[in-house]
């Protein structure tokens, strides 16, 4: 199994830890990701609001890069990328003039991009392509007794809910599930996580992580875990500052991926679980029998 | 005792089966020459085109008229022949439908003429020479008739009085025909002189066409040995017969081979091919859109097979998409 | 009757009518009229204001008898709606009333069309067509189909009771047949009825044992149909009757088998309950049901699923040995001449949309779960308690759930406004909470339903007006706690609102029952594109469909509440009653028939026949075609390789003359 | 073929049933669509012989939409397989004589879809108008140019 890959701005960055466990985990599993040959931005940012023609300029390079690169489809981790380069497909597909302004673009740079190229979400791949049973076979620490909130974030699943429900997605359930851990049902999973105002009106942006924390907390997980890199850092960042205002509300969130590369008992310190403002305790210590 | 009764016969674009036919009728020949006077018929008498303008207009009691209108000689030909005949009569398929030479409709002069003098795998002309109109050698100018984009039934050429189908028309409704003719028993203009039912009626096989044919697939001759006495649309050969007027009395049926369709239709028929889609395609066994396809891929050429013998006579008559190429020239 | 033409001469009539403004406002009617009038054969040409009327009839007749007409052509709306009149008309004139061709210039031209001049091109073009295929019309007499006196009514909801009993009470013989074990629908689910308040079993319980007890009716429960065939009048139909094990003419529904059975208590669900208690294995599915008999569940009862059961059953019933493990599925044909499709509706899952909480907040609970609740003898005895048993102290009603929503359903459901408000005065007089609903619009168009809704405001309950955003169980403030949050913006209030509330009761919509689809074919219906069944029109004839013989009574024709459904019920009841007392019914003469000296006997139209009309007659080495049989579909007409086969009403030549006619542009 | 007032011309056959009620329900709600469509009634689409598509193209239609019930729903049973299948080859004759795909259309359209009967019937006008005139009769009499004397058609070439 193989796919082209594009990390995106964050997971060389604020998200490495995506990264860091996103890589071994996937080579665990046999699934090869050929990183993209100067990929660029993914458009994102406030680049959509200012141009949008630009911006999906920006966004189809990378998808054109992809298209020469070979028959696979696109894998990208970061919610944003992949909300940004799906966003992009639908409106090239859908209105003529941005396609007009991005074809013209690319074809200035020798590039060309015929709308072909599925853009998929790690989870997507992993309970879809490679499947739950391949990834049970590969668990050698079930992360038993541990209780995840699994937090899907606003943008994996809308508009586009591609390849899961919009309001009440379950792929992250059942692949947290499949690696043992315990779900807590978590109505908030799609809820905002406070992310775009955090920075402009804190007082609004920080209520809504609040919220998703102390709701976390309340039903008693002892993880949050995450598929965007702007929700974690969000969730994890400020929780002093949440103290302040509300009380606290303690709880780490990290990475699918990291659950995952615990599952599959690889390292901790090789799946930047290091990186957590709110650490993850370490699991008990209890090698599988298996 | 008056003068005999002239007849004409003559021939245009066909392979001469036609003519065939009247040396089928043996030594019946010799009844219809005692009854009538052959005025022309350049296949086997020496008469010449000035033989014919000398004549008085209808002075002709009929012409049997076989072969496709492809080329401007046998346009003018049909209109002089029409000319001195009080009947006029489409003898054949081809005269009568086109025949096997209005297939031609597929392609264009162009293509045609590109295949015989350079393309086709026996021809060595490297030269790329072509028949020309008209040709000036030693002073002397040698002429050609031109040679149509369009391949005509006669009818669409001149009136046609009556009609004989057939590829070639058997020698028994041809003496029928002529034996009407000569007693003045004829139907109204424009008949065709043959029964009007479909050939499944006099078909040998008949009684062994099952009530549901239910095809799953379509086969042609040479990929199945064929059961002399069952059905061939019931062993998944296209048969015409049952979309083509009777009057043959089953002969290909009877010969192990499917009717290929040369009678045409009934009179209550204004498209053969389409008719015999519509009823063989009704009874595909399948719900299928792929499978129908699947079954349908069995018969690859449908134009060719659907309209062996009447292009020229159909509602389409020609390749639509085919331009109208100015009179060929020297290259 | 004057069937010939004069001297074989053609002489045509043409009439274009004006429908008022709706053809007139968009074709040049008069510059029609003056086009027809030029083509040969048309002896009058005229347009006029409404050609359906007496008037315009009589201007028909009159024109027969004086301008020896014996072709007419009449351009108006579409022929599904008139080309009787006009038949008739043309007929009363003294013509045979098959010389007649109506033109569709309404719907398929003036009112879609924005452009005169093309409308108007249209129209003549079509007329055009018109006049050139009648000239090929001939005389035609229809022939008559006898009516079986039986009807078939299927689903035993309150519309199909209550046209059983309608048809049964005029002598008719009727077959009412429900598939599951009782009939009473849902309206044996609920507790009292809008907007009066009477108790539903009170008014419902007396239509079902009459059903039982009628003499003209045979209730077959639990039984379903799996085949229909045949034609108006005289339809057959294969009903299966599922195997109950139970026999009901022997069981008099004491009950004593469901004590002693080895399961001691309930243990799965009960599905009149909706879930919110148990059943055993073998169940009664409500204390009135009719049948009153017991019926055991296939998939539960350890007898029949594995054989091996001590059939404590058995042993209760003793000597009345009702019980009978060796009942096989049945399938029983029969005849009848008319069929009333009552099959109901589903009601929409509310799991469907999951901001609202069904399912994963155990005190959301539908409106139906409610209606047992409240219900005294229901699942609490008629105390409407909180999953833990307490009473509420608040409760929201959430409306249009799974209705009037672009992603769910886009149709309103009709009755979930007065069905909610019904719940909320029960809720009121059962307990002190405060009752909340949450609307997008109140629709109480009834009679007494805008005088219910104000009694409702009277009573105190809260309105809300606005569509509710989610429901949540995370608390922003300590009032909060414990409760449901229903995030609502107050569209009155003009912002957003957080009100929270012990229970939440979803009005979830009406939908298609799952296998509507199925169940359209079976009857050869057609569905609206929401999967509700279709009528014939919507305001001339709201409960026939395009089959003639099957009506429609009910919500499977669309969401409506019990006073609509008795009355759908009753209008079918009277249609079928209308065809059952004519005895026969005409039947249009557009069937097919062989030319026999032309047919070579090629036997290719046989099997395309869906009516078997088509056999071969041996001695003739033809075909032969039974007209009877014939419904003039025509496939065999178009699949005659040799043209042989023709079809009334629609000749090859008449199809020919009007190719060539609507391409007669101008 | 550069008439700028030229119109595509649609002879359109739609079964009794399905798509002639739901052309009368487009009416009836009042839709509007191009006037190029000329509808033909007949009882079923089964009834529509091959004979009558070539027939349209002939006479001079620049088009031919056929309209039945959805395969599974024909008010006949199975009229409209019958269609299907016959239409699955009429097609790749139509193509080897030069008739482009989009000029023979099929469509199943049931009687409550008014909406798809404006949608099949603008889309398809705007096809056909892509493509340009057919006028079969037009480019007879082009062939037919090539003659000697112009011979007057025919009235019906097997009468």
């Amino acid at each position: 199994m193989k796919y082209s890959y594009f990390p995106g701005c964050s997971l060389k960055g604020l998200g490495r830890a995506y990264e860091e466990s996103l890589l071994p985990v996937m080579r665990h599993l046999g699934v090869e990701l050929v990183e993209l040959d100067d990929w660029n931005c993914c458009g994102a940012t406030a680049y959509m609001s200012v141009d949008e023609a630009k911006a999906a300029v920006l966004a189809a390079r990378n998808l054109a890069i992809a298209e020469k690169a070979g028959p696979h489809d696109l894998m990208t981790p970061c919610a944003a990328c992949y909300l940004v380069l799906n966003k992009t497909k639908h409106n090239i597909t859908d209105f003529p003039e941005i396609n007009a302004a991005v074809q013209r673009a690319l074809g200035n740079a020798k590039l060309t991009y015929s709308g072909n190229v599925p853009v998929r979400h790690p989870l997507d791949a992993l309970v879809n392509d490679v499947g739950l049973d391949v990834i049970k076979e590969k668990v050698v620490r079930p992360l038993k007794g541990l209780k995840v909130a699994p937090y899907y974030g606003c943008q994996i699943v809308r508009p586009y809910a591609t390849f899961d429900d919009a309001w009440n997605p379950t792929t992250m359930d059942r692949l947290l599930a499949t690696v043992g851990a315990e779900v807590v049902p978590f109505p908030l999973k799609t809820k905002c996580c406070g992310g775009s105002l955090t920075g402009t009106v804190p007082e609004a942006g920080l209520r809504l992580t609040y919220i998703l924390l102390k709701e976390a907390v309340r039903r008693g997980a002892d993880v949050i875990a995450t598929a965007c890199p702007l929700c974690q850092f969000n969730l994890d960042a400020y929780h002093s500052e949440i103290s302040r205002r509300w009380g606290p509300a303690r709880i780490p969130t990290v990475y699918f991926t990291q659950l995952m590369g615990l599952a599959f008992g690889l390292p901790p310190e090789q799946l930047g679980l290091k990186r957590n403002f709110v650490p993850m305790k370490p699991l008990q210590a209890e090698p599988s029998t298996v | 005792m008056p003068d005999k009764p002239k007849i004409s016969f003559y021939w245009c674009s066909s392979c001469g089966g036609c003519e065939e036919t009247v040396v089928d009728f043996a030594e019946d020949i010799l009844g219809v020459l005692e009854a009538v006077d052959i005025v022309f018929w350049p296949v086997a008498m020496d008469f010449k085109k000035k033989h014919v303008e000398a004549m008085p207009d209808k002075s002709i009691v009929a012409t049997l008229l076989n072969g496709a209108i492809r080329t401007s000689e046998q346009e003018e030909m049909a209109r002089l022949l029409r000319r001195k005949s009080q009947y006029l009569i489409a003898y054949g398929a081809c005269a009568q439908l086109g025949g096997i030479p209005s297939l031609a409709n597929q392609f264009s002069r162009g293509q045609l003429l590109r295949y015989v003098y350079e393309e086709a795998p026996t021809v060595v002309n490297e030269a790329k020479t072509r028949p020309r109109t008209s040709f000036q050698n030693n002073g002397h100018t040698v002429t050609l008739p031109e040679f149509r984009n369009v391949v005509r039934a006669l009818n669409q050429v001149v009136d046609v009085d009556f009609y004989i189908p057939g590829c070639p028309p058997t020698p028994k409704i041809t003496k029928a025909a002529i034996g009407a003719l000569l007693e003045g028993k004829l139907p109204p203009k424009g008949s065709v002189l043959a029964p009007d039912v479909a050939l499944c009626d006099q078909c040998p096989r008949k009684a062994s066409k099952p009530a549901d044919l239910g095809f799953t697939q379509f086969k042609r001759p040479h990929q199945v040995m064929l059961d002399p006495n069952l059905c061939l649309l019931a062993q998944g050969i296209v048969c015409m017969g049952p979309a083509t007027r009777g009057g043959c009395e089953a002969l290909c049926p009877a010969g192990n081979m499917p009717c290929t369709g040369c009678f045409g239709p009934t009179s209550r028929v204004r498209d053969q091919g389409a008719k015999i889609l519509s009823s063989l395609c009704a009874n595909i066994a399948s719900k299928d859109e792929k499978e129908i396809r699947d079954i349908l891929a069995g018969i690859p050429d449908p134009v060719g097979v659907f309209y062996r013998y009447g292009l020229a006579g159909s509602l389409l008559r020609r390749k639509v998409s085919l331009p109208v190429e100015p009179d060929q020239e020297t290259p | 009757m004057n069937t010939n033409n004069r001297n074989g001469e053609v002489r045509i009539g043409f009439y274009i009518c004006h429908c008022g403004h709706n053809i007139a406002g968009m074709v040049d009617c008069p510059a029609v009229a003056q086009y027809i009038a030029k083509i040969p054969g048309v002896v009058v040409s005229r347009d006029y204001k409404y050609m359906c009327s007496d008037p315009g009839q009589e201007l028909i007749q009159q024109d027969i008898r004086e301008h020896q007409l014996n072709r007419v052509v009449v351009a108006s709306c579409s022929p599904l709606l008139h080309e009787h009149t006009f038949r008739n008309a043309v007929a009363a004139g003294g013509l045979n009333p098959f010389f007649f061709q109506m033109v569709n210039i309404r719907e398929h031209d003036s009112w879609v069309h924005t452009d005169r001049e093309e409308a108007t091109a249209k129209a003549k073009s079509l007329a055009h067509a018109a006049i050139s295929r009648v000239r090929f019309h001939r005389a035609l007499e229809t022939t008559r189909v006898p009516i079986h006196p039986d009807v078939l009514v299927v689903g035993g909801g309150i519309a199909g009771i209550h046209a059983a009993l309608t048809l049964g009470n005029a002598g008719k013989k009727v077959f009412l047949v429900e598939r599951d074990p009782s009939i009473g629908g849902h309206m044996a689910q609920f507790d009292k009825t809008f907007p009066t308040l009477d108790c539903a079993a009170c008014i419902l319980t007396p239509k079902m044992s009459a059903v039982r007890a009628h003499e003209n009716i045979t209730l077959w429960s639990y039984s379903e149909i799996v085949k229909v065939s045949g034609y108006v009048g005289n339809y057959t139909v294969t009903v299966k009757r599922k195997p109950r094990y139970v026999n009901e003419e022997l069981c008099v529904g004491c009950l004593e088998c469901i004590q002693s059975c080895i399961y001691k208590e309930g243990k799965f669900p009960d599905e009149f309950n909706v879930g919110l208690s148990k059943r055993k294995p073998i169940y009664i599915p409500f204390p009135q049901a009719v049948p009153p008999v017991v019926v055991i569940d296939p998939e539960r009862c350890l007898q029949v699923r594995t054989g091996k059961c001590k059939k404590t059953c058995l042993e209760a019933c003793a000597d009345r040995n009702a019980i009978d493990f060796t009942q096989k599925e049945e399938l029983v044909e029969i005849k009848v001449g008319n069929i009333i499709v009552a099959t109901g509706f589903k009601l929409f899952d509310a799991k469907r949309i999951p901001q609202y909480g069904y399912g994963l907040y155990p005190n959301v609970v539908t409106a139906i779960e409610l209606e047992r609740l409240v219900n005294s003898s229901g699942p609490t005895a008629g105390e409407i308690v909180l999953r833990d048993g307490r009473p509420p102290k608040s409760v929201g009603m959430l409306l249009c759930v799974g209705s009037r929503d672009m992603k769910t359903n886009r149709w309103c459901s009709r009755t979930c406004c007065m069905h909610s408000m019904k719940l909320a005065q029960l809720v009121r007089e059962h307990t002190d909470a405060d009752v909340t609903v949450f609307y997008m619009d109140i629709r109480a168009p009834g009679k007494g339903y805008e005088e219910f809704y104000d009694k409702s405001l009277k009573e105190g309950i809260q309105f809300v007006r606005g569509r509710v955003a989610e429901v949540t169980d995370w608390a922003m403030a300590p009032e909060e706690e414990g409760k449901l949050v229903i995030r609502v913006e107050d569209t009155l209030a003009g912002f957003v609102r957080r009100i929270p509330v012990d229970m939440i009761v979803l009005a979830t919509g009406m939908e298609p029952q799952a296998d509507a689809q199925d169940v359209r074919r079976l009857f050869n219906m057609s569905c609206g594109t929401e999967g509700w069944f279709l009528e014939k029109h919507p305001k001339l004839a709201p409960v026939s469909t395009f089959t003639d013989g099957v009506f429609i009574a009910g919500c499977c024709q669309g969401p409506k509440d019990i006073p609509d459904s008795v009355a759908q019920a009753g209008a079918a009841a009277a249609e079928a009653m209308a065809l059952i007392d004519k005895g026969h019914i005409e039947q249009e003469p557009n069937t097919a028939y062989i030319v026999e000296a032309d047919c070579s006997g090629c036997k290719s139209c046989i099997p395309l026949c869906p009516y078997t009309a088509i056999s071969f007659d041996d001695a003739k080495q033809k075909a032969l075609l039974n007209e009877a049989l014939c419904k003039g579909c025509g496939t065999c007409v178009a699949a005659c390789p040799s043209g042989s086969i023709r079809q009334n009403l629609f000749e090859d030549e008449e199809i020919f003359s009007e190719i060539e006619g609507v391409l007669a542009y101008v | 073929m550069s008439d700028p007032k030229w119109q595509p011309r649609i002879v359109a056959f739609f079964c009794n049933w399905c798509t002639y009620t739901a052309a009368d329900l487009a009416g009836v709600s009042r839709l509007k669509y191009a006037s190029n469509a000329r509808v033909i009634r007949l009882m079923c689409s089964g009834r529509v012989d091959p004979q009558f598509i070539l027939d349209a193209l002939a006479q001079g239609a620049d088009g031919v939409l056929i309209g039945g019930c959805h395969l599974g729903d024909c008010h006949y049973g199975e009229g409209n397989y019958k269609t299907l299948r016959r239409f699955q080859m009429l097609k790749r004759l139509l193509s080897d004589m030069g008739i482009e795909d989009q000029r023979v259309r099929l469509e199943w359209i049931s009687a409550s879809e008014g909406e798809r009967v404006k949608t099949v019937i603008n889309d398809m006008v705007e096809q056909v108008r892509a493509l340009g005139p057919l006028n079969l009769p037009q480019r007879r009499q082009d062939w037919d140019r090539e003659m000697a004397e112009q011979h007057a058609e025919p009235e019906a070439a097997h009468a």
